[in-house]
């Protein structure tokens, strides 16, 4: 219930708007910062206006051979792009058949099988990071797509999502479908997964944020440029020999590494907010 | 064509030149190509490859800057030496024909060399000539001593907010500092005598060197501007007057200030030495790791044949700042009347090469330097930032330090 | 519920099998080795492996840096979590009020969350560089002096601010939701029992978000604990001397930096213990006191 | 102690919908007054602009004739029992009963005194400790009771409070509360959708539809007068049944053509509506002064027990006449039953829905 | 058509719960069963065992005198209502009709052809592009029908459909589903818990309890001659009232004493229930053969329009006991009532619960 408190509710707009502002400040230094050039940077404070160069900043960045990168900024998205949709796209495939198999079948183990996947949840890939980087070199997968995307899947976090949703169908629905003559197959086809479409969009949303974002993981196993992403990359532009950090290459290789997650973001906010909150179930 | 990986730590101008280099080999040949890696900076390059060769994935030529000497010789397993790399691939190779205070370095006990030198350093001073003018500041300082009144000088006058400042702290004030005032950085002549070498610089004047650090870091005389190249931006922008490096700063001083700037030798602490002793070598040098086919070894030979030769050392030196490796190279350089055209540039070598080398300038060679670097780097900026005091700050490095050593050690055996 | 198809005995394999291959060797298995690892003392290059016992448990309990890191961690978490936690729910309360532009404060918070740790690292260091940086400047002018690689209590200041930047949207989304969903009549009910707007947050909203605020604590130290890696390390590299390592950090600096397989995997396996001890502790007990 | 008057007060809401149209009521000292009406009518919005969760867009409410439409919730003194209960669910049993005297500053010892007696009251001494959730429908109602009694307030607002229940519960709390609120005689306002329970418990009854109050009274003067069409459709179970009349001669004439002897006035030939109860149509044999006798066939029978509802078709009638019959009358299927019903059981409204009055007074009297 | 057999069937779920102890049923080609009894009492188990959801522990279940035990579901030729429709909630109407018509390979047009015709049947044809949730509580409940319908099944089995509608809507869909049971004529089990429903549905009627059957009949034989006091007390509304009795020379004596000559077969001095419904007592004045007399207080009253229901209370009688009087009367809260039953509506149960037959042919026969 609301009382109404003109007085108070002006106050709250000012300083929400206040805080929306300084929110967005880092991402707008940066901005303006990827336009100038590195001279123009160092010859001030970070400027609060747009120079006149990032143009061809930009250009350069997704065109050309970046120094310190050894390829451009182009191939990063596209690498970025591949792990993030790898990722998300994988890790529903496989969550979406786990959980459909833990919550609509009886199969000897069933409690070991939810075990074994549902401990993942604890230990993120961070804690593991050596053995898991042996593992996969072992395996032959360093640079490659194989090796950004596999390791990031062994976790549960959309399995277990996917059984929360799963248990709150009616068990009359599959009870219906059954009488109706359908099989798991075509209960999942036809029912299931249609009916799991929000929920799938907004693990969607969050497996890709997940995947764009990873940044020890990728470090680890990239050697070879073809396959570094845009967020690691980051870190080896800071990195210059002769100290001066080549700032207006740094803002504006962040401000297109944070462009497709931010946009999917506000695009998708509904299922992304969705995704968030179900995950708390 | 065979592909020959090289990962290498030389960001900013210094990685262009090394793209050209290798594009000129390249271009020089047709059976080989030499593909630059560009890893980070000198530790994270060490770090992934070491990994990397754990994983089979691990480049054919990787820097190794000279901090990972001891680490990589004692990998036997892991490395082609380059000596015999050389041999057998037949070519030109001729160990003498470089210079003995680099040499001297890379080779074992027995006398071979193991790692190609390619990038050699040493620290200088550089000086903001405007900046030292303005305070009235004449005589480039010679002594520790003598720099102290300058920096009083530049700083009172308000000439530059800030004196001087350092890169690479841990080679500049400790382990250079030890070489020129003849201190032991380590005992057993810095681990050159045996792999049972402690850390000393807890019980030589180091510690009031650093205690002479820490007061000028509080009047402004120093400023700490971090590790690795961290601290350059200072000196560019005209901050600090002063700033040590290394030699190879040289090429992107000359890109990024734009003041008039000199070089001048290391200080030395009047209070321990009547005179300077040589100061001892940095950058890196090339290694070659296990696991190459035929082919890629003798390209990596090829490779190395024309990264020694005069001319191209003669330009990486003159370009970069970094110390001719051959004296062939250094002979052609002066015959190009290159540092009569630009003075200052024969400083680092010079500083390197005098008098003779005693038992604590001959360089470390130290297990587990990268981790004890990050040791003493560590227990510097708890030191400069007051957090602890000085004796206790050093003390803590040695004994870290020593645990360092101790565990490569018990490795080894 | 029991499970409605029951006579399928070969389907639900199938199902699995995707997902139970990769987390077997993709987690199990390098779980394992972590474990085995630990026990062994390795050569940088891996020339060299030798059982040891528990000479590398020994050798990390032992070292003061891993208290430092634990001590690190424990401050950086709880800083981040109580820092998020709190400006978020101020927000929400805020945006919860004026009903009318809920929504639209919601997108123009919201987005921070896609950004990247190491991102919203960089974008903070801009911030702060000695030379450039808008806010140190700032403060330069204010007299006082930012020089986060040398005070170890700015460096952790950034990343935590870093941090909290970055996740305050993710518990103002949480809070937002939990501020909406507390039914109406609650709060007409303690008005009719007299209680004022401030009596009526405190008493009955508050109470009512603490299974949230819970939650939130959880994933947030969680957070601080894993994903902040890619902060720290392009902001400060744990330094200066280790006031930004955290006990990940220190697994990754140890193992990888450092070259100490046997320490790193000890650690691994410490944490390991750690994460799953707490998540036991969260679901055995703590959850079950603040749900309603 | 509390009397409530309500003076035309009209509600708006800020989206344009006008909830409530002008009220007029008054409740009197420990009266337990029932608003009844479909859904959407306005009985919650009439209650919580009681209560003061929602503004009085024009009007005026007094309560002991006091005028309380600017007063805050807390201040009019009111409890409200609310459908979903609102219980604080982190809060025991006890304490979501001292909540509001804790807020007003009440002692401890006086709190724990007036919990514990009202718990005893409603039987909740053993649940005190308990969380909300741990406890049965029932019971949470019943603390909603309690934490509304213990306030000892001057006006108690009940907003469907047993609609979550089930049957069988329903009736037994319906008993509950009538006999508590007897007991406390506490001026009462109690909404419900339920016309069964709206005619047991009130005091008075008031109907409302779209806003309007369309009658009030006590349940029996509307059931056996319901002032307008919609009143008498919505209480009573089975619904009265409707059949289109003529006016014609005096009377009226049957949608199957029989012409009946109703003193009514209205004009010849103009359509009006006839209502008879269910239970006032009886086979003719048994009837004497009947008005008028329907042959209807038998289309379908349900048995409940005492009696048995007989749906028939009347020729002319869409809808079926629903008959009450005795529940061992030996009616079947696809039977003919002849029917009478009486000029003192009919209902008579205009084209508008308004009740007409009988002309004949002897009529008029009797009902 | 089809009939339906069960024999001997048990139920026990994995975690060791009996659902259903042995149930023994037939249900006649053409009839509507309905299964009735509290909550848990076995009724959805016995109805998914019938469906194939829910495999048979013991015991034979036969359609057409075929035995199905270890048919799918699928292949019974069943279908079923459920409580919440279990309408699939990403289909328009259509398609959940026609999704078990193209499961089994239906061809396009015939499903076209049945879908449409059913629509028509339910007056669905408007709404056969819309999604259920579109759809009112109503509409959804006869789109479930449809579903149903539309595949030709053997049988039809109904899981409580009514329940989560209102109370008219109720009403109405429950005659229209006879309506279309009768009309379709296919045999129909149909589980509720609601009496009322059970009563008005039923060609035969089976009571269960504790996995048990009660009783077996049409609705009006087990109202009137009950075999079990749990069935008497089930149906009927208001319950019956039930007064503890103890045999005394050939009859029973009351709580307050007085004593009641019913001709019982009860040893002397054995305690036994006594079972009256609400309208069958009868103020003593209007009645001639009184069984006995009972002198009680009103207590409360509610008034239901036609009906009035009294609470009265009966000296040495714990419970009320509800008197069922007309809606004119005059009864007041307080006022003493003399009230009076005849043996022929009185209803004997020992200690166990079972009726104990009168042993007067005479009352015998009128039962
Ligand atoms: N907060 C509100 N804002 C705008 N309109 C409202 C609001 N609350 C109710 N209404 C509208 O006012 C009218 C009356 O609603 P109200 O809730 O009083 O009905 P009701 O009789 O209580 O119905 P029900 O029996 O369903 O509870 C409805 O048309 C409803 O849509
Ligand atoms: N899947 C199951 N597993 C175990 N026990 C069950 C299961 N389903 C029902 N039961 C138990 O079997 C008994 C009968 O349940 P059932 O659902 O048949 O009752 P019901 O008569 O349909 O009740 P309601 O009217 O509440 O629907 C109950 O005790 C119930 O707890
Ligand atoms: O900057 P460089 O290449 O001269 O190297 C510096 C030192 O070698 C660091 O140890
Ligand atoms: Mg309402
Ligand atoms: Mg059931």
């Amino acid at each position: 219930m609301h009382y109404r408190r003109p007085g108070l509710d002006r106050l709250s707009h000012a300083l929400l708007a206040v805080c929306c502002l300084l929110f967005l400040l880092p991402v707008w230094l940066a901005f303006t910062a990827s336009t100038h050039t590195l001279g123009a940077l160092y010859s001030q404070t970070a400027p609060l206006w747009f120079g006149e160069a990032g143009w061809d900043n930009y250009r350069h960045l997704l065109s050309g051979s970046v120094g310190g990168l050894g390829t451009d900024v182009l191939t990063l998205l596209i690498n970025s792009m591949i792990m993030a949709l790898g990722i998300a796209i994988g890790k529903i495939a496989i969550s979406v058949l786990a959980a459909y198999a833990i919550v609509f079948f009886d199969f000897p183990f069933r409690r070991l099988c939810f075990w074994l996947i549902f401990i993942t949840l604890m230990l993120p890939v961070e804690v593991r990071i050596l053995p898991t980087f042996e593992v996969v070199a072992d395996l032959g997968l360093l640079d490659s797509y194989a090796g950004l995307i596999l390791p990031l899947i062994a976790s549960a976090t959309a399995t277990f999502l996917l059984r929360q949703f799963y248990l709150t169908i009616p068990p009359e629905l599959v009870e219906a479908a059954r009488i109706d003559g359908a099989g798991p197959w075509r209960f999942l086809r036809d029912i299931l997964l249609p009916l799991s479409k929000t929920n799938l969009a907004a693990l969607f949303v969050i497996m890709f944020l997940y995947g764009w974002n990873q940044y020890l993981w990728p470090l680890l196993i990239t050697n070879d440029a073809d396959y570094l992403t845009i967020v690691v990359s980051l870190k080896r532009l800071l990195t210059s020999a002769d100290g001066l950090v080549p700032w207006q290459n740094v803002t504006a290789t962040a401000v297109l590494a944070m462009l497709p997650p931010v946009l999917v973001i506000l695009l998708m906010q509904r299922y992304f907010v969705k995704g968030l909150v179900d995950s708390e179930k | 064509n065979t592909q020959i990986t090289w990962w290498h730590a030389m960001g900013g101008a210094l990685g262009d030149k090394v793209d050209q280099i290798a594009a000129d080999f390249n271009a020089s040949q047709d059976t080989y190509t030499v593909k630059p890696v560009f890893k980070g900076n000198y530790s994270e390059t060490m770090t992934s490859a070491i990994a990397a060769y754990r994983a089979d994935k691990g480049p054919d030529i990787v820097q190794i800057y000279e901090v990972g000497t001891a680490t990589m010789m004692a990998a036997k397993g892991a490395i082609v030496p380059a000596y015999q790399l050389m041999a057998s691939a037949d070519v030109d190779f001729d160990p003498e024909g470089y210079l003995p205070a680099v040499t001297g370095y890379y080779t074992d006990p027995e006398g071979n060399m193991l790692s190609l030198p390619f990038n050699s350093s040493t620290p200088v001073t550089y000086y903001n000539r405007e900046r030292l003018a303005q305070a009235g500041v004449e005589e480039i300082p010679r002594t520790w001593q003598e720099l102290g009144d300058a920096l009083e000088k530049i700083v009172d006058s308000g000439a530059a907010s800030c004196g001087l400042t350092t890169t690479w702290p841990s080679w500049v004030m400790l382990e250079n500092y030890s070489a020129i005032n003849d201190v032991p950085f380590a005992s057993q002549a810095n681990g050159f005598e045996g792999a049972d070498a402690r850390l000393r610089f807890n019980r030589t004047a180091v510690v009031d060197q650093i205690e002479r650090l820490t007061r000028w870091q509080d009047d402004g005389r120093f400023d700490y501007g971090g590790r690795f190249d961290d601290a350059a931006p200072k000196f560019y922008s005209g901050d600090c007057a002063l700033m040590m490096a290394s030699s190879a700063s040289y090429a992107n001083i000359k890109e990024n200030a734009d003041f008039d700037f000199g070089v001048a030798p290391l200080p030395y602490d009047a209070d321990v030495v009547e005179q300077a002793n040589n100061s001892i070598i940095g950058g890196a040098s090339l290694w070659v790791l296990d696991g190459l086919d035929e082919a890629r070894r003798q390209g990596v030979a090829e490779f190395f044949e024309y990264l020694s030769s005069p001319e191209i050392q003669a330009d990486w030196h003159q370009y970069s700042g970094y110390l001719p490796i051959t004296q062939a190279a250094a002979d052609l350089t002066r015959k190009q009347g290159f540092y009569a055209d630009h003075p200052g540039t024969d400083v680092a070598i010079k500083q390197i090469t005098t008098g003779e080398p005693t038992e604590n300038s001959k360089g470390l060679r130290l297990g587990n330097m990268v981790q004890i670097r990050d040791v003493i780097n560590g227990e510097l900026e708890e030191i400069f930032s007051g957090d602890v005091g000085v004796q206790e700050g050093l003390d803590e490095a040695v004994s870290r330090g020593n645990a360092l050593l101790e565990k490569f050690e018990s490795a080894r055996q | 519920m029991s499970a409605p198809f029951q006579r399928h005995r070969i389907t639900p394999w199938i199902l699995m099998a995707p997902q139970l291959g990769i987390v077997l060797v993709f987690f199990f298995w390098p779980a394992l080795q972590a474990i085995e690892q630990a026990f062994y003392v390795e050569d940088a290059f891996g020339l060299s492996r030798e059982f040891a016992g528990l000479v590398n448990f020994k050798a990390v309990l032992s070292d003061p840096t891993y208290y430092q890191a634990a001590g690190t961690t424990l401050i950086f978490s709880l800083a981040v979590a109580v820092g998020a936690m709190s400006i978020a729910l101020l927000l929400a309360v805020m945006a919860d009020r004026v009903i009318r532009g809920a929504r639209v404060y919601r997108t123009l918070l919201v987005w921070p969350y896609a950004v990247a740790p190491a991102v919203a690292g960089v974008l903070w260091l801009f911030l702060f560089d000695p030379t450039l940086g808008l806010i140190s400047g700032l403060l330069g002018n204010m007299g006082i002096e930012w020089d986060h690689k040398l005070n170890g209590a700015q460096a952790l200041t950034l990343v935590i601010m870093a941090s909290i930047w970055k996740q305050m949207s993710y518990n103002f989304v949480f809070f937002l939701a939990a501020l909406q969903s507390v039914p109406n009549s609650l709060l007409e009910a303690a008005a009719i029992d007299r209680a004022g707007p401030w009596r009526r947050f405190w008493t009955i909203t508050f109470p009512l978000l603490s299974p949230t605020a819970f939650f939130l604590l959880v994933m947030n130290s969680v957070y601080a604990f894993f994903e902040t890696f890619g902060t720290i390390d392009t902001v400060t590299s744990g330094g200066p001397g280790g006031a930004t390592t955290t006990l990940v950090y220190k697994v990754y600096q140890d193992g990888f930096v450092g070259q100490d397989m046997g320490a790193s995997a000890a650690q691994s396996v410490l944490l390991m213990a750690l994460v799953g001890g707490l998540t036991w502790f969260q679901f055995r007990y703590v959850e079950k006191k603040v749900q309603y | 102690m509390a009397t409530l008057r309500l003076n035309g007060i009209r509600k708006r809401y800020p989206n344009g919908i006008t909830a409530l149209h002008g009220i007029d009521l008054d409740v009197g000292d420990g009266e337990l007054m029932v608003v009844v009406g479909p859904s959407g009518c306005g009985k919650s919005t009439l209650l919580r602009t009681l209560a003061g969760l929602e503004s009085i867009t024009e009007g005026e409410l007094t309560i002991n004739d006091q005028r309380v439409n600017a007063l805050e919730p807390a201040e009019r003194d009111i409890a409200m029992v609310f459908q979903n209960y609102a219980l604080y669910p982190h809060m025991s049993v006890f304490d979501n009963m001292a909540y509001a005297l804790k807020n007003r500053g009440t002692p401890k010892d006086e709190i724990r005194r007036r919990v514990t007696e009202t718990a005893q009251l409603l039987d909740l001494a053993e649940l005190l400790d308990r969380r909300p959730r741990q406890l049965s429908g029932g019971q949470r109602q019943r603390v909603a009771m309690g934490r509304a009694i213990v306030r000892e307030p001057q006006v108690f607002l009940f907003d469907e409070p047993l609609s979550n229940l089930d049957a069988k519960l329903r009736v037994q709390m319906r008993l509950e509360i009538r006999r508590l609120q007897k007991r406390l005689a506490v001026t009462s306002v109690y909404v419900t959708h339920d016309q069964v329970e709206a005619m047991t418990l009130a005091d008075r009854l008031v109907v409302m539809n779209g806003g309007h109050v369309e009658q009030c009274g006590t349940p029996m003067a509307l059931y056996e007068q319901p002032a307008t069409r919609f009143v008498a459709s919505f209480l009573g179970s089975p619904a009265m049944n409707f059949l289109p009349v003529t006016a014609h001669r005096g009377g009226v004439v049957l949608p199957n053509g029989n012409p009946v002897a109703l003193p009514v006035a209205i004009p010849e030939g103009r359509a009006a509506t006839l209502g008879v109860r269910p239970e006032h149509l009886i086979e003719a044999t048994s009837m004497s002064d009947a008005a008028a006798v329907l042959d209807v066939t038998v289309e379908m029978l349900e048995p409940l027990g005492a009696d048995t509802l007989a749906y028939t078709r009347l020729p002319g009638l869409e809808e079926w006449l629903v008959v009450r019959l005795d529940g061992t009358h030996a009616a079947r299927e696809g039977q003919r039953l002849s029917l009478a019903f009486s000029v003192v059981n009919c209902h008579v409204f205009d084209s508008q829905g308004a009740r007409v009055p009988l002309t004949d007074p002897e009529a008029q009297a009797c009902q």
